[in-house]
Order: structure tokens, then C-alpha cells, then sequence
């Protein structure tokens, strides 16, 4: 029996605020740095800056320390995802948790021992605010020749004084077809000649096209493309971008490689098909961080990230990844009340 | 550089991963393999693989004719591993066939009314869209797999039990 | 640190165990594989394989999957300190812990979620025959061009099939006075001549001598060296190397720069002297791997990491760090049997 | 590249670091700073700054001359932020002075009588053994900071609780 998430009571068009708290102001950009050229930047009572191999995230209570390539390739991922469905944990001490207007940033709050000790601390923005800041951040940190969308095997390291930029990279626009790929009017295929040569691990992905034979007058509706050959063009890895679209199911591959930059804290339940190759998740708990699973992925795999959980993923081999979403979005505040479960199916 | 294989799988050849628990119940994580529902149901059985409230993917065994089938809203359908043909006729009263609020594919029996609208031959890895007002049938010289993105109806088996890891 | 070469022949004093394992046997190194050519090794039940972005440690209880810059920076550290003082997290999940003549490697006896769900292993091995695997895996999964003791500026990366290797770089003799550096017949100073130019982030460190006036007779007793030039000089980071030595009171300073590659675990008290720069340190629980603290250290600052702690540095700019260790066998077990305190000083 | 800074500290200035405790008593890592340690001691005081069982590490104020000191073990000594001179003389009855079987320095009233071994002049970062056998004084001719390496001992100062984070 197909349970509709409109079917609960309780829910309307107010955005979800769990913890109670005001939206917070204070954003600045200041000047680079003398010594290592890069920009800080303020929102609200967190700080950030970076030097030449770490970035530092400063609260009132006290400084979290990333590798600059970790940062930048979890910051990126916020960006361009538009700060995702749930938590996006850059590791397992500061990310963000989008409430789709509004969004929590955080330090320590998806981790037990912060929480119990009290020392995780959490201030709320407008979504377009913060990510005006995140944006400028990505750009000004990003240095010339580094790829933070890129596998690493694909790019060069991140590390040193700030050189260049590369905001070709970093400002591209996150693929999102309104019906499916390849529809008049809708997103492109991809080609060489629009600029998405077959990546060199995909190079055996066969390149032909369906045969489609509309009758006249419904060009616009028999219409089909070589999936396959899409995600063998990808440029960027960890990038889920929408396909296809049934109301609110959303089919959003991806191609894989090497490790996703975040640990994604579900706020709805996510499923993964493994289209080719393979995929190893690592599972943790979602608000303490505790491992509770490891999943092992081959194609034609199919498998559920519960709502309680966050999950990093290993692709050793470029791999094709259907990530597919239900964005409605009530679901989130549906399941925080109690009134949906964690789980998709039970049986 | 070396040379890369891609691994597709297919009904006839799948490996299979699986949960390991550190601490959890395998059984929240729903894990099947599309090629094993597929190989192990009858021809066109369209059975869930995933679920996400009314939404589902269903999985299916391609292998002669299908009958006709109509929805109320678009759906879309990749071909995993082989040929599949699809043919769509353009319905002269949907809403005949199947409630315009409803969702989920409703079989129809019998060839619909309707103007030919053409048909698609998928290879492995196409995906074609089963557009809204129309009814569509496969057809596979082969045995092979097809994946629907769609909604919980009338022709979606649930058969979690039979397939998941527990 | 290094311990002495006699730690592997055992001592007369029995070998501590505290989980009452047996000594597991049953090495193994196979043939390089075909695709990636990389060998595969195993010791016990514990199996490790290496791909183009991976290295993977498979037990009976699954399969732990790590970087390869990672796993070769934190396997580089357990062969160069002969498994050190206590436990090497090569992460959260793997990792040795030294009893001085045999080691225990584990999955997770010090994650909080496996030891909690039972899903934890642990084998026993002689250290000696577990230390000749690991320098073999060392130097087969270690490229030409990667240096896994280097710094990431300084040094290529480690993606890839196998190509080459880097065996001189991961065969360094670790340093280890017998009394002080510089005494006619003990460690010798670092010049240009023998090898050792200054780094370039110590390039302001003048490298003048001490002024050294022997009488006749006394020149094995009147002696000093310059040690921040000696540090200035150091071609390897997050290893320390014992420069002068009161009895089991060993002085082993070193050169920082990004992080260190493992998580320290201790079995026993170990002081940290901040000679130049600054250093921030991660402390969590020994046992679980929560969160207890982070230390930021400054020039001059003296800390001491309790023996119940595992401890990870991050330094941006290379550092000098006088690493303490008291190198007495008989610590661990005192600690272990609650008859010698967790901490160094109580006040 | 840019030009790097190395930071060394000293006696005139120094910046502390800290423990912020997410979990845990701070007091437990003993945090202290051997150059504020040293400012606000008196000259020649050895405080320990670190200790391990039985060893110390010792951080004095270098200022004028020291009295003289030995020990039944070898010390060392760096001279952390200036210029510190070391005298030695090689005892002619050591056990006389202290007991061969005693650990940590021992004060020596007056010169100790024994052959003149010489003397080594440390800069910044330079390290001397203080060799078993032998007396040894410092001196300074401008205030600066010495760190020593030795056994707690009859001359070491413990002031834990004036100096360590709390
Ligand atoms: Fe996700
Ligand atoms: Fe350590």
C-alpha cells in the first residue's frame, strides 16, 4: 500500500526551525591575508580563514581544523548542491543541516562526544545569505589548477599560498532537468563537442543512441538517450544531478570516484542503484556519529540509506551512481515529529 | 594508465555486495539487486526494488511481449542490459483507462485506442520516457532487465521479504 | 620513536598481554595483481590489498577501506618507529599496539561502536614477522615520485597502478643517539655535504655552531651541536629521533608539517615541548575515539598527553616539536594494572 | 613561495597556546610555558616543566652566573632564546659530591676541585651534554631561557600549580 506523505497530519508551509533559533546576521568578507592571499570570511559568529595546507572554522568555543582539500571539496559540494537534503558534515565536526530557506551551520553538533559535553554550537542564516558567503569562499580559496569537483587522479592539490583561481570550475551550474535529459527544450546530452569528452576510466561505455522513431507530432514526447554514455561524460564526481522526474522522484545519477568529499546526514530516507562498478559506504549514525553499518555495492545493487544515518562512499573505479531522492518537502519535519519512519520499508 | 573494464552486470551475470552491521539491522538498508528480482520473476512482473513513500523503482524481467500499460503522470524506464523495444500510442480518452488523480501504471487489455506514436529501441544503459496520456508496451528479443521510475500502483509487486538481506 | 632493536628479540621480562591471545602465524605475500600490480599480503587473518586509490584491510568481520596516502603515511610511521610506544590508529578503525617483542593489530578495538556491537578483531603476532610484512608492503605499495614521510608539498602522489617504487626514501635508517648527537662516534650532525639541506620553511634558522673549548683529553665530554639547525634539516616530518639520552629519559625532537599520519595512542605519558611555531593537536578518548580535546601549542609550551588518550598534530607551518618519551618497558603494564597514574603530575 | 617566519618565542616574548577541553579536565595535560615559566622565576631556579617518573625537563631563568652542579648522570641543557656559556670541571672525587647512586643535580658550595675541562658557548637552539663526572655553572651575560634535561632531583623546583593551565 503506497503510503503519501500527504496522507500525515500535521505539516504546512512554515520552514522547520527543531532547535528554536533566530536567524543570525554578521557576514564579512576581509581582505586577503598579507602572507598567505587568501580572503577570511565571517557569518554570523563563525570564522573562517585558511593558509597554505589547513582551513580553520573558529567559534566561541573554540577552532576545528581541516585539510584544505577536504574542506574545499565538502565546500563545494554545499555550494553546488545548494546545501543538499539534511546535514551536509564536512567531517565529523562542522557542516550544515538545510532547512530549504533556512539553514543550521554548526560546529560539533552531529557529534556525540560535542553534544554530551555541551561544547557543540549551532547558529541558524537565510540560505541566500550564507551562501553568498560560501560561494566567495570556494572561489577565493580554490587556486589555479585545482578541481575541488575533480577525482583526485583528474586534478592537481590544493596546498600553498594563494596562485590563481579557478572559477570556471568551481561556478559551474548544478544539472537539473525539469522532465528528462535529451527533451526538446530540456537539458542536453552531453558530447564532445559541447565540451564532455568520455572519461578515460569509462572509455570502454558504448557511445550509441537509441533508436527513436517519433511519428510526426511527437517528437516531444517519444524521446529517449543513452544514460550510460551521459555519466561517462561527467566532468565532475559526487555531483548528483537530475535526470529524470516523476512528481517529486527525482532520479539523480552521478559518476564516482575515489571518496565522496561529505558525510551526508539524511533528513529522508536516500536510495542508491548501482548502475556499474562498485561502491563501499561507510554508515554512521546520523546524530552521534557512531559507525553502524559498512555496505558493499555492485551493479544492480539496490539499497536504502535510512533517515537516521549519515554515509560517505569509496569508489575505487569511476562508477556510475543512481542517487534517487523523493524531494517533497514535508518529509523531513514528518519524520522528526515521529510521524514517518526512519526506514522506507519494512517487511 | 592502465585499461579500464566497466562492470554492468546483467540478468544472466551479477555479483552481489551486502550490509555488513557494525551495529544495525541489515534489514533497514532494503538491499536487493535488480538483476536478481528480475532473473527470479516472471517476465514483466514490474516488482519495487525501491521504495521511498509512493514513489518506487521497479525492476523487471524483459523477455517476449508485455501487455499495454497507462499511468496518470510521466514515468521513465532504462534498459539495464540488453534490447528493449517500446511502443507508445497517444490515447484517445485516458482518462478512460486510468483515474487522472490516480497513481502508479494500470495494465490495459488489449491494444489502446489511439494514434501510433512511434516506438524506441533501447540498448543497455538508454533510458526513454513513458510519457503522461499515453500507453506503452515492451518488447525484448532477448532476456533482459528494464528499471521504471514510477509510482506505488496496481501492477507494482512487493516482494521485499523474498529479496533483501536480512 | 623508535625502539631499540632489542624491543623484537623480547626482553627477559615477560611480554605483556592483556587480552590472552595466542601467537598467530600464517604470513603470506602473493604475486602481483594483474590490473593494478600490486602485491597482496596477509599476516593471520588479516588480509591487505592496495588498488589505484585504495588500500583495504579485510578480516573475518569485513572489510575496512582507507586512502592510499593515508594508509601508506600511517604504515611508513609503524615500520620507521618499529610500532612505537603504545597504540598507531592508522584511523579510526586499524591499527597496532605494541608489547614490545609481539603487537596485537586490530579492526576497531579502539572504535566505540565495534567494541560495542562485538565486531571488533584483534590477532596476535611476534612483532618481528609482522614488522617483515609490513616493510614489504611498504615498499611494494610506495610509487617513484612519493615519498609517504615527506610533506605534501614536498613530495608527488601516491595514486595509481604500480609504477616503480621509492625505496630509499621508505628505507631511511631512523636516527637514534646513543647518547647525544654530535659526540665523536654517535649520530652525526646534518650538513649539506652529507645529504641534508635546510628545508625551506626553516630557511631563516641560522645554522651557526656552538662554541666548543675542549681542554685536551675532554673533547668526548665538552661537546654541543646546533639541534635547531640539526631540525632544520630533518628530510622526514612526524618522525621522532632521539637526540640525547638519560637512561629510559629520551629526547626525541622532530619536524612537523601537516598532520600527523596516525593517531597516537598511549600506553604511557608522553610530554610534547613546542620548540618553534605552533601545533594544534586533536585528543580523543584511547579506548572509544571520542572527542576530549584540542591543544593548541605555541613556542615554548609544554604539554603532556595522558596515558589514556590518542592524540593527531596538525601543524601549517613546519615545525620543531620535542617529542619526551620515558622509554622504561615496565610503564604500560603499571598503567594497565591501575598501579602507576594516567597523568604525569597531579596539582 | 613565500618567505616563511620561523617562530621561535623567548623570554621577552612569548604567545601561549591552551587546552580547550571538549571532554576532559585541562589539568590533566599539565600546560605550561617554559618562557613564562622562566620569566617569573628567579635566576637559576630549575623548574620542571615536564616530568615522566623519575625525569624532569628543568626551565630556568638565565641571568648572571649559576652556582655549580652536578649529577651521578649525564644532563643536557639548550640554550632556548640566547647566549649561555657552560663551564666544566672534571671532578676529582664525584662520589664525594654526590652519590653515585642518587639521580637528578645536586648545588656544589664553591668551585669543586678537579682538572679545568673547558667551556662551550651556546646560541639560540643549541644543545651541550652535561656529562656525568663533571661540575658544571652557567652564565648569562643577558637574561634568557635554559631547558634541561634530567632526573627530579634536590635542585628542581616543582610550582605546577603556579604555572599549568587549570
Ligand atoms: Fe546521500
Ligand atoms: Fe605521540
Amino acid at each position: 500500500m503506497a503510503m503519501k506523505e500527504s496522507a500525515f497530519a500535521g505539516t504546512d508551509e512554515e520552514i522547520s526551525n527543531p532547535r528554536g533559533l533566530p536567524i543570525t546576521g554578521n557576514f564579512a568578507i576581509n581582505p586577503a591575508d598579507n602572507i598567505t592571499g587568501y580572503k577570511s570570511f565571517q557569518a554570523g559568529s563563525f570564522k573562517f580563514h585558511r593558509d597554505e595546507y589547513f582551513c580553520y572554522v573558529t567559534t566561541p568555543t573554540g577552532v576545528h581544523t581541516m585539510p584544505a582539500d577536504a574542506f574545499l571539496r565538502a565546500l563545494m559540494r554545499d555550494v553546488a548542491w545548494g546545501f543538499f537534503y539534511g546535514t551536509v558534515n564536512f567531517d565529523q565536526v562542522f557542516g550544515t543541516t538545510n532547512y530549504y530557506g533556512e539553514v543550521d551551520m554548526f560546529m560539533g553538533a552531529t557529534n556525540e562526544a560535542y553534544t554530551a559535553a555541551g561544547r557543540d554550537f549551532v547558529e541558524r542564516f537565510k540560505a541566500d545569505k550564507l551562501m553568498d558567503v560560501f560561494k566567495q569562499m570556494v572561489s577565493d580559496w580554490t587556486n589555479e589548477g585545482y578541481d575541488p569537483f575533480a577525482a583526485p587522479m583528474e586534478t592537481g592539490v590544493p596546498w600553498g599560498i594563494k596562485n590563481g583561481d579557478n572559477d570556471e570550475a568551481v561556478s559551474r551550474e548544478r544539472v537539473t532537468a525539469r522532465r528528462m535529459v535529451g527533451l526538446p527544450g530540456d537539458t542536453p546530452v552531453r558530447t564532445d563537442a559541447n565540451g564532455y569528452p568520455v572519461n578515460r576510466m569509462f572509455a570502454d561505455v558504448v557511445q550509441d543512441q537509441p533508436e527513436v522513431h517519433a511519428e510526426p507530432g511527437f517528437e516531444h514526447e517519444v524521446s529517449a538517450y543513452n544514460l550510460f554514455a551521459y555519466l561517462s561524460r561527467s566532468d565532475v564526481t559526487w555531483n548528483p544531478s537530475v535526470c529524470s522526474v516523476v512528481k517529486d522522484s527525482l532520479f539523480c545519477p552521478t559518476s564516482e570516484e575515489y571518496i565522496l568529499p561529505v558525510e551526508h546526514g539524511n533528513d529522508r530516507c536516500e536510495w542508491f542503484i548501482q548502475l556499474t562498478d562498485e561502491i563501499t559506504w561507510n554508515v554512521k549514525d546520523g546524530a552521534t556519529g557512531r559507525p553502524r553499518a559498512i555496505i558493499n555495492m555492485k551493479a544492480g545493487d539496490c539499497c536504502c540509506m535510512p533517515a537516521d544515518i549519515r554515509h560517505q562512499g569509496f569508489s575505487a573505479k569511476r562508477s556510475m551512481l543512481l542517487v534517487w531522492e523523493n524531494g517533497s518537502p514535508k518529509i523531513p519535519e514528518l519524520i522528526r515529529q515521529g510521524l514517518a519512519p526512519d526506514v522506507a520499508v519494512e517487511f | 594508465m592502465g585499461q579500464y573494464t566497466t562492470d554492468f552486470g546483467s540478468i544472466h551475470s551479477y555479483k552481489k555486495g551486502g550490509v555488513t552491521a557494525i551495529d544495525d539491522d541489515p534489514k533497514r538498508y532494503v538491499f536487493s539487486n535488480m538483476f536478481e528480482v528480475a532473473a527470479k520473476s516472471a517476465p514483466y512482473e514490474r516488482v519495487a526494488v525501491a521504495k521511498n513513500f509512493e514513489y518506487v523503482i521497479e525492476s523487471a524481467k524483459a523477455e517476449g511481449e508485455s501487455g499495454w500499460y497507462t499511468a496518470a503522470h510521466d514515468e521513465f524506464v532504462i534498459a539495464m542490459d540488453g534490447k528493449v523495444r517500446v511502443d507508445f500510442v497517444k490515447l484517445a480518452d485516458p482518462d478512460a483507462l486510468v483515474d487522472p488523480e490516480s497513481e502508479g501504471a494500470v495494465h490495459i487489455e488489449g491494444k489502446p485506442e489511439g494514434a501510433n506514436m512511434g516506438y524506441v529501441v533501447l540498448g543497455r544503459g538508454h533510458m526513454a520516457m513513458l510519457p503522461v496520456g499515453s500507453a506503452y508496451k515492451f518488447s525484448a528479443p532477448e532476456t533482459c532487465t528494464i528499471l521504471i521510475q514510477s509510482i506505488d500502483g496496481a501492477v507494482t509487486q512487493h516482494k521485499w521479504a523474498q529479496f533483501c538481506q536480512k
